[in-house]
C-alpha cells in the first residue's frame, strides 16, 4: 500500500475513535492512543488534525501529550525494548541491566539507536513482579532476565530480520 | 432474564465441564503467558487429539493461581494435581498418564502453606473459571448477588450491608466503603457515575491486573451493585495502558455481560440500567489519585484538585461519582452472597475481611496471596512466602509502594492491618509487598522511591515538584558519600514541609519511604555520611571530598 | 441573588464572620480585612489551588487546606497565621526561589514582583535549601513580549487569563514535575504563534518577571494590576 | 565610655556597590566611628584579617577556592557575621554563571568576546569553583542584610542595633533587589 493510502487508512482509524465519542473534547486521550498505535508516535501534523477535529487548543493537546509517559513525540525504532524499573525488578538488578544495555547498544531510557533499529524505554511497572526482573521485547514479556540474557535477546531481536 | 434462566446457563455449562473426566486448566494470566503458557495449552490440546482422548479430556485456560514463581501452572481437577514450570514439551507425558499417577517431577504440593493459609474472597474464582467464558462464572453463582440486590433489596439495604461488613477501600486509603457509598447515594444529582480505579500505579503491585485477567466478571458485578446502591447509570473502568491482556479480557467480559443483559438497559428485566466503558490510562502514577483520575477521563492532564469538595459530591464532569479500587469491587459480590456478618467475622477489630498481597522481591514464592487481615508479617514472609531466596538474612519488607515504608525485622510479628501499618510509618497501599534481604541498601531504596515520586509528580504544586527534586538531590549526595549531617537535617525538614503542604496524596506521602528508612535504619544513613561507606555495598561511594559546610 | 442562598457563620482568627454558602474562606477573610497571602489566585480567574500560599488550619482536620478553593461551612473554626503556617509559607517561598533563577537585582520586575514582596511579607531572610540553578531559555521571538522561564513559578495565571478572558488559549503547560514549562501552541516560538492575539493580558496578570513587555529594562516593568478587575466588572455587567 | 566594638568589612565576589552604600551613610559615619573601630576593610590599609572581631560586613558571593578559605577564616574570628547585600545572601549576579559549564564560561569570557585573545589565564589567580555560592552555603551567618545594594539607612540601623546588643529586625525594612 503506497504511503498516501496507508496514511489514509490510519487516518480513518483516528476518525473512527473520534466519531465513537461524538468528537467531544474528552475523547482526546483515547484519540491520542489511536494515533500512537497507528503512526507509532504523535507527530505534529496529527496533533493539529486532532486539535481541529475535537476543537481542543493546540497548546492544551501538547500539554496532554507530554504529561503521559506512554505517549511519545519522537518516531520509534523498528524494535522496542521496555525494561521494567518497578521496585521488585529494581532490587533484583535493574541497574546492572541498564548499564549492560548502555554498553552494548549505546542507548539509555527513551533513546533510539542511530540505525533506528532499537528504541529503549523503561516502564514504571508492567505487573510481572513475580518474574522480576522483567522486560517487554516487541510486546512479548521476558521474565527473570539477567544482563547477559537481555543483551542476547535484544541482539537477536534487532538482527534477526536482516 | 430470571435467575432460573441464568442458573440454567450456568448448570448447562457445568454439566458440559463435568462430562469430561479430566479438566486440564492452564493458567493464562500475564505472568504465566510470558512463560509461554499459551504454547503449553496449544501443545496439550494437540496431544489430547493425538492420543485421541478428546471426549475424555478437556483443556481450557484459567485465571491466576497465585504462585507466579513456578509458572506456567496447570491444575487437573479430577486428581487435584498441580503442575508447575510446565514446558510445552511436557504435554505428551501429562496427557499420557492423565488417568494414572500425576507426573512426579512437575508436581507442586497443594497443601503447602502458600495455598493452605489463604482465605479466598476477592480471588474466589481465580484459577477455577475460564475468564473468557461467562458460563464458568455463572456456574459459580455468578451475578446472583446482583440479581438479589436488584430484586429483593433497596439501595439503602445494600449500603447498610456494606457498612455492617466493615469493608474498607482496598486502594490504599482504607476509607470505609459503606460511608462512601452512602455519601454518593445522598448526593443530589440527576446523573451519577461509578468509576473502577484500575490504574494500579504502585510499582511491585499486580493484584488488580491479575483479578482483571482472571475474573473480570466479579469486578463488573461489583460495579453494577455499587451503581444500583448509589443510583448511578454509567460506569468507567480506568485501566493502565500497560496491561494489554487485562484490557482484552475486560472488554470481552463487558460484551458478554451486555449480551446476557447483566449490563445495559433494564438489567435482568428490572428498571435498573447501567453500562460500563473502558478508559485507558497512559502512564501517569498520579492518576491513581481520584481527582487526577477524573481529570484524565475528562481528557485533560492528570493533575489533582484540592478536596473538599470530594468526588462523592462533585466528581466526573461535576456529577456525584463513586470511585473504588478493583479489589474493593471484587469483594462486593462475595459479601452479598455470604453475608456481611460472615465477612465481618474475618480480620481484626477495625480492619475487616481479607487483603490481597503481591509478594515479590527476594522471596521464594513470589506471586499473589489473599490472607485475612490481622495475619502477621512473619507468617506471610516465612510461611506463605517460603522465606528469603538463597537463605539470605531478612532485612525489611516494603509495603505501600512510593507512599509506604520499610518495616524491619523487629516488627515481623506485628498484625497486618490499616492501623498497625500506619503506626510503623507505612500504609497498606494497594498491597504490594517487596521483601528485601541484606543485599539491599536502605538509602538506595529511599532514593529509588524519591526518584519515582520526583518523576511522577504532576508539577502543579511547588512543595511536591520542587520538594521531591530537592530530597532526591540530598539522597543522591548521601548515597555518593558526599553529604554532611547538615544535609540529613535538611532532608528531614523537607520531608515535613512536603508532607504537610502538598496538594494531593502523592506529595503528602512521598516522604514516607525516607522517614521510615531514617527511623529504622538510621545507622545506614550515618555510615554513608560519617564513614563514607555503604554497608550493603550497593552505593558507589566517590572519595572526592566536596568543599561544603 | 435568589433569596434561597443560605448564610453561614464561622470564625476566622477568633473573629465571627458571616458568609454566603458558596463563598470561599479566602473571599470571606478578605471581605473582613483578614490578609491571607496568595500567588496563583487572582480575582476574576478560576481558582487553581496550586501555589499553596493560602493554606489555613481548620479545627478538626489534620490537613492544611487552600482557602482559595475551600468553601465555608457553618461553625468552621479557621486560623490563617499560626506559627506552623507561617513557617511553611516561608519554606514554600524558599522552594520557589531555589527552583529557578530569581535574580531580582537585574530583573525587569524588580520592585514590582509579587514573589519579591511575598518574600518580605513572610520574612524570608534567605534561602536555606540548595539552589538548583536549572538551565532555562528565554523566548524573545514575539515582537511585543518576552517569556523568561527563569522567573516563572508555574502559577498558570497566564494560561487561565488567555483561556477564560481572552479565549485564545495560546498558552498552556507541558511535561510533569520539575520539568513543567509554559508553552505557546505546539511548543513553538511565541513569535510564530497564529493563535496569539497579542493582547498582553498574560503579561499584566503575571506575578513575576517571567512575562514582560519588550524594551522594559531593570525595574521598569510595572504591571497594570487593575486590568483584570476592570474586565471582570465589565464582563459581569454583561451577564 | 563603653568599650569600642571592632568592625571589619570586606568583599569577595562582589562589585563593592554595598561598600559604596556603606560610605553613603554620610555624616552618620562619625557616629559609626564612635561605636566601632574599623579593624579590617578595603578602605583601610590592613593586610591580615584580625582575630576576634565583633562585627563583620561580608559582601559578595563565594566563587573561588580562596573565597572559601577566606570566608571560613572570617567566620572563625568573627562574633556576628553579616551577609552584606544580595550577592552574599543569595549569590545574586555572580550565580548567573552557575547553569553553564565552567569551560563554556571561560570560552565566552576570554575567547569569544575578546577577539585577538586566545589564552585563558590560569597561573597565580584563584581557581573558580564549579558554581558561585551564597555565604551561608559554607558558614553560619548571623544577620542577612538584603538589597542590591542595601540602603544606607538599613546598614546604619543594623550596625546601631548590633551595638546595642539587639538583633536587627530587617524583614519589614529590607528586601531583595
Amino acid at each position: 500500500m503506497n504511503d498516501a493510502a496507508s496514511k489514509d487508512k490510519r487516518r480513518k482509524l483516528v476518525d473512527a475513535t473520534m466519531r465513537r465519542f461524538g468528537h467531544s473534547s474528552y475523547a482526546l486521550i483515547e484519540t491520542l492512543h489511536t494515533v500512537q498505535e497507528a503512526y507509532g508516535y504523535l507527530d505534529d501534523e496529527n496533533l493539529e488534525y486532532v486539535s481541529e477535529a475535537l476543537r481542543v487548543p493546540l497548546s492544551k493537546i501538547y500539554g496532554v501529550a507530554t504529561f503521559y509517559h506512554f505517549f511519545t513525540l519522537k518516531p520509534q525504532g523498528e524494535h522496542t525494548a521496555v525494561l521494567c524499573t518497578g521496585t521488585a525488578c529494581y532490587i533484583k538488578g535493574v541497574p546492572a541491566i541498564l548499564s549492560a544495555i548502555k554498553e552494548n547498544f549505546g542507548v539509555e531510557d527513551g533513546d533510539t539507536t542511530e540505525d533506528n533499529r532499537l528504541s529503549m524505554l523503561t516502564a514504571r511497572c508492567i505487573g510481572s513482579c513475580g518474574l522480576a526482573p522483567a522486560m517487554v521485547l516487541d510486546g512479548e514479556i521476558a521474565g527473570q532476565v539477567t544482563p547477559e540474557i537481555v543483551v542476547d535477546r535484544i541482539g537477536r531481536m534487532i538482527h534477526n530480520d536482516t | 432474564m430470571t435467575p432460573e434462566e441464568f442458573k440454567k446457563i450456568g448448570e448447562a455449562h457445568q454439566k458440559k465441564r463435568e462430562s469430561f473426566n479430566y479438566n486440564i486448566n492452564v493458567c493464562t494470566a500475564a505472568a504465566c503467558v510470558s512463560l509461554q503458557s499459551e504454547k503449553v495449552k496449544e501443545e496439550l490440546i494437540k496431544q489430547v487429539k493425538e492420543q485421541n482422548k478428546k471426549d475424555d479430556c478437556r483443556v481450557s485456560g484459567t485465571g491466576c493461581l497465585g504462585l507466579c514463581a513456578s509458572g506456567p501452572l496447570i491444575t487437573i481437577n479430577k486428581n487435584k494435581a498441580l503442575y508447575g514450570g510446565v514446558k510445552p514439551e511436557d504435554a505428551p507425558e501429562i496427557v499420557k498418564n492423565i488417568a494414572k499417577k500425576p507426573v512426579k517431577r512437575l508436581q507442586i504440593p497443594t497443601d503447602m502453606p502458600f495455598f493452605a493459609r489463604q482465605t479466598k474472597m476477592a480471588l474466589e474464582h481465580c484459577g477455577k473459571t475460564d475468564p473468557e467464558v461467562i458460563g464458568d462464572y455463572l456456574a459459580k453463582e455468578g451475578y446472583e448477588a446482583l440479581y438479589n440486590c436488584l430484586t429483593t433489596m433497596e439501595p439503602n439495604e445494600v449500603i447498610d450491608m456494606m457498612v455492617k461488613s466493615g469493608l474498607r477501600g482496598r486502594g490504599g486509603g482504607g476509607y470505609p466503603v459503606g460511608l462512601k457509598w452512602s455519601t454518593v447515594h445522598k448526593a443530589v444529582g440527576f446523573k451519577k457515575f461509578v468509576i473502577c480505579n484500575a490504574d494500579e500505579g504502585d510499582p511491585g503491585a499486580f493484584m488488580d491486573r491479575s483479578m482483571l485477567e482472571s475474573d473480570p466478571h466479579s469486578i463488573i458485578e461489583g460495579m453494577a451493585i455499587g451503581a444500583y446502591a448509589v443510583g448511578a447509570s454509567h460506569g468507567y473502568v480506568y485501566i493502565r495502558g500497560e496491561y494489554p491482556l487485562a484490557i482484552k479480557r475486560l472488554r470481552a467480559a463487558i460484551r458478554q455481560a451486555e449480551r446476557q443483559n447483566f449490563l445495559g438497559k433494564n438489567i435482568c428485566g428490572t428498571p435498573f440500567s447501567f453500562d460500563v466503558e473502558i478508559r485507558l490510562g497512559a502512564g501517569a502514577f498520579v492518576c491513581g489519585e481520584e481527582t487526577a483520575l477524573i481529570a484524565s477521563i475528562e481528557g485533560k492532564r492528570g493533575t489533582p484538585r484540592p478536596r473538599p469538595p470530594y468526588p462523592a459530591q462533585f466528581g466526573l464532569w461535576g456529577h456525584p461519582t463513586l470511585i473504588n479500587n478493583v479489589e474493593t469491587f471484587a469483594n462486593i459480590s462475595p459479601i452479598v452472597r455470604k453475608g456481611a456478618d460472615y465477612y465481618a467475622s474475618i480480620g481484626t477489630e477495625r480492619s475487616k475481611g481479607t487483603k490481597v498481597f503481591a509478594l515479590a522481591g527476594s522471596i521464594n514464592n513470589t506471586g499473589l496471596i489473599e490472607v485475612p487481615m490481622g495475619i502477621t508479617l512473619r507468617e506471610i514472609v516465612f510461611e506463605i512466602g517460603g522465606g528469603i531466596v538463597g537463605g539470605k538474612k531478612f532485612k525489611a519488607v516494603q509495603t505501600g509502594g512510593p507512599s509506604g515504608g520499610c518495616i524491619p525485622e523487629e516488627y515481623l510479628d506485628m498484625k497486618v492491618d490499616y492501623e498497625s501499618l500506619a503506626q510503623v510509618g507505612s500504609i497498606m497501599g494497594s498491597g504490594g509487598m517487596i521483601v528485601m534481604d541484606e543485599t539491599s541498601c536502605m538509602v538506595d531504596v529511599a532514593k529509588y522511591f524519591m526518584d519515582f515520586c520526583r518523576s511522577e509528580s504532576c508539577g502543579k504544586c511547588a512543595p511536591c515538584r520542587v520538594g521531591t527534586a530537592q530530597m532526591y538531590n540530598l539522597l543522591n549526595l548521601i548515597s555518593q558519600g558526599k553529604a554532611t549531617m547538615h544535609d540529613l537535617a535538611l532532608l528531614e525538614e523537607l520531608c515535613d514541609v512536603v508532607r504537610n503542604t502538598s496538594l494531593c496524596g502523592l506529595g503528602q506521602t512521598s516522604a514516607n519511604p525516607v522517614l521510615s528508612t531514617i527511623r529504622f535504619f538510621r545507622d545506614e544513613y550515618l555510615a554513608h555520611i560519617n564513614d563514607k561507606k555503604c554497608p550493603a555495598g550497593v552505593c558507589a561511594i566517590e572519595h572526592k571530598e566536596e568543599a561544603v559546610l | 441573588m435568589s433569596s434561597s442562598v443560605k448564610i453561614k457563620t464561622l470564625t476566622i482568627d477568633e473573629r465571627q464572620v458571616g458568609a454566603r454558602e458558596n463563598q470561599t474562606i479566602l473571599e470571606v477573610a478578605r471581605e473582613n480585612g483578614i490578609k491571607i497571602p496568595t500567588l496563583c489566585y487572582l480575582k476574576g480567574l478560576s481558582p487553581y489551588g496550586g501555589c499553596r500560599m493560602c493554606i489555613v488550619e481548620i479545627a478538626g482536620s489534620p490537613k492544611l487546606l487552600p482557602s482559595c478553593m475551600t468553601t465555608v461551612e457553618e461553625g468552621m473554626v479557621v486560623s490563617t497565621n499560626s506559627d506552623r503556617i507561617k513557617k511553611y509559607r516561608k519554606n514554600l517561598l524558599e522552594l520557589y526561589f531555589s527552583e529557578r533563577n530569581h535574580v531580582c537585582s537585574v530583573c525587569a520586575s524588580n520592585g514590582y514582583c509579587e514573589l519579591q514582596s511575598m518574600a518580605q511579607k513572610v520574612e524570608m531572610s534567605h534561602v536555606h535549601f540548595p539552589y538548583m540553578y536549572p538551565h532555562l531559555d528565554v523566548d524573545a521571538t514575539h515582537e511585543r513580549y518576552v517569556l523568561d522561564h527563569n522567573r516563572c513559578i508555574a502559577c498558570t495565571r497566564c494560561v487561565r487569563v488567555c483561556d477564560e478572558i481572552e479565549g485564545a488559549h495560546t498558552l498552556d503547560i507541558k511535561d510533569r514535575g520539575i520539568e513543567v514549562r509554559i508553552i505557546t501552541d505546539l511548543d513553538r516560538p511565541w513569535g510564530e504563534s497564529e493563535t496569539c492575539t497579542q493582547c498582553g493580558k498574560c503579561v499584566h496578570v503575571c506575578p513575576t518577571g517571567a512575562l514582560i513587555e519588550r524594551g522594559k529594562s531593570v525595574g521598569e516593568m510595572s504591571k497594570r494590576k487593575q486590568l483584570l478587575p476592570y474586565l471582570t466588572k465589565m464582563r459581569e455587567a454583561h451577564e | 565610655m563603653k568599650k569600642k566594638l571592632t568592625l571589619a568589612t570586606l568583599w569577595l565576589d562582589g562589585c563593592s556597590g554595598c561598600h559604596m552604600s556603606l560610605v553613603d551613610v554620610d555624616e552618620r559615619l562619625i557616629e559609626v566611628a564612635e561605636i566601632y573601630d574599623i579593624v579590617f576593610s578595603p578602605l583601610v590599609d590592613v593586610k591580615e584579617f584580625p582575630e576576634n572581631v565583633d562585627v563583620t560586613l561580608l559582601e559578595g558571593a563565594i566563587s573561588t577556592d580562596e573565597d572559601v578559605e577566606m570566608v571560613k577564616r572570617v567566620r572563625k574570628s568573627t562574633k556576628t557575621l553579616i551577609a552584606f547585600g544580595d550577592c552574599a545572601v543569595t549569590a545574586n549576579v555572580p550565580s548567573m554563571r552557575n547553569h553553564f559549564k565552567l569551560e563554556d564560561v571561560f570560552k565566552r569570557g576570554y575567547l569569544e568576546t575578546t577577539p585577538g585573545n586566545d589564552i585563558i589565564p590560569n597561573e597565580n589567580i584563584p581557581k573558580l569553583l564549579e558554581k558561585a555560592y551564597p555565604v551561608h552555603h559554607f558558614v553560619h551567618v548571623d544577620v542577612f542584610l538584603q538589597g542590591c545594594p542595601p540602603s544606607a539607612d538599613n546598614i546604619f540601623y543594623t550596625l546601631a542595633e548590633l551595638a546595642e546588643g539587639r538583633t536587627p529586625e530587617l524583614s519589614q525594612r529590607a528586601r531583595f533587589g
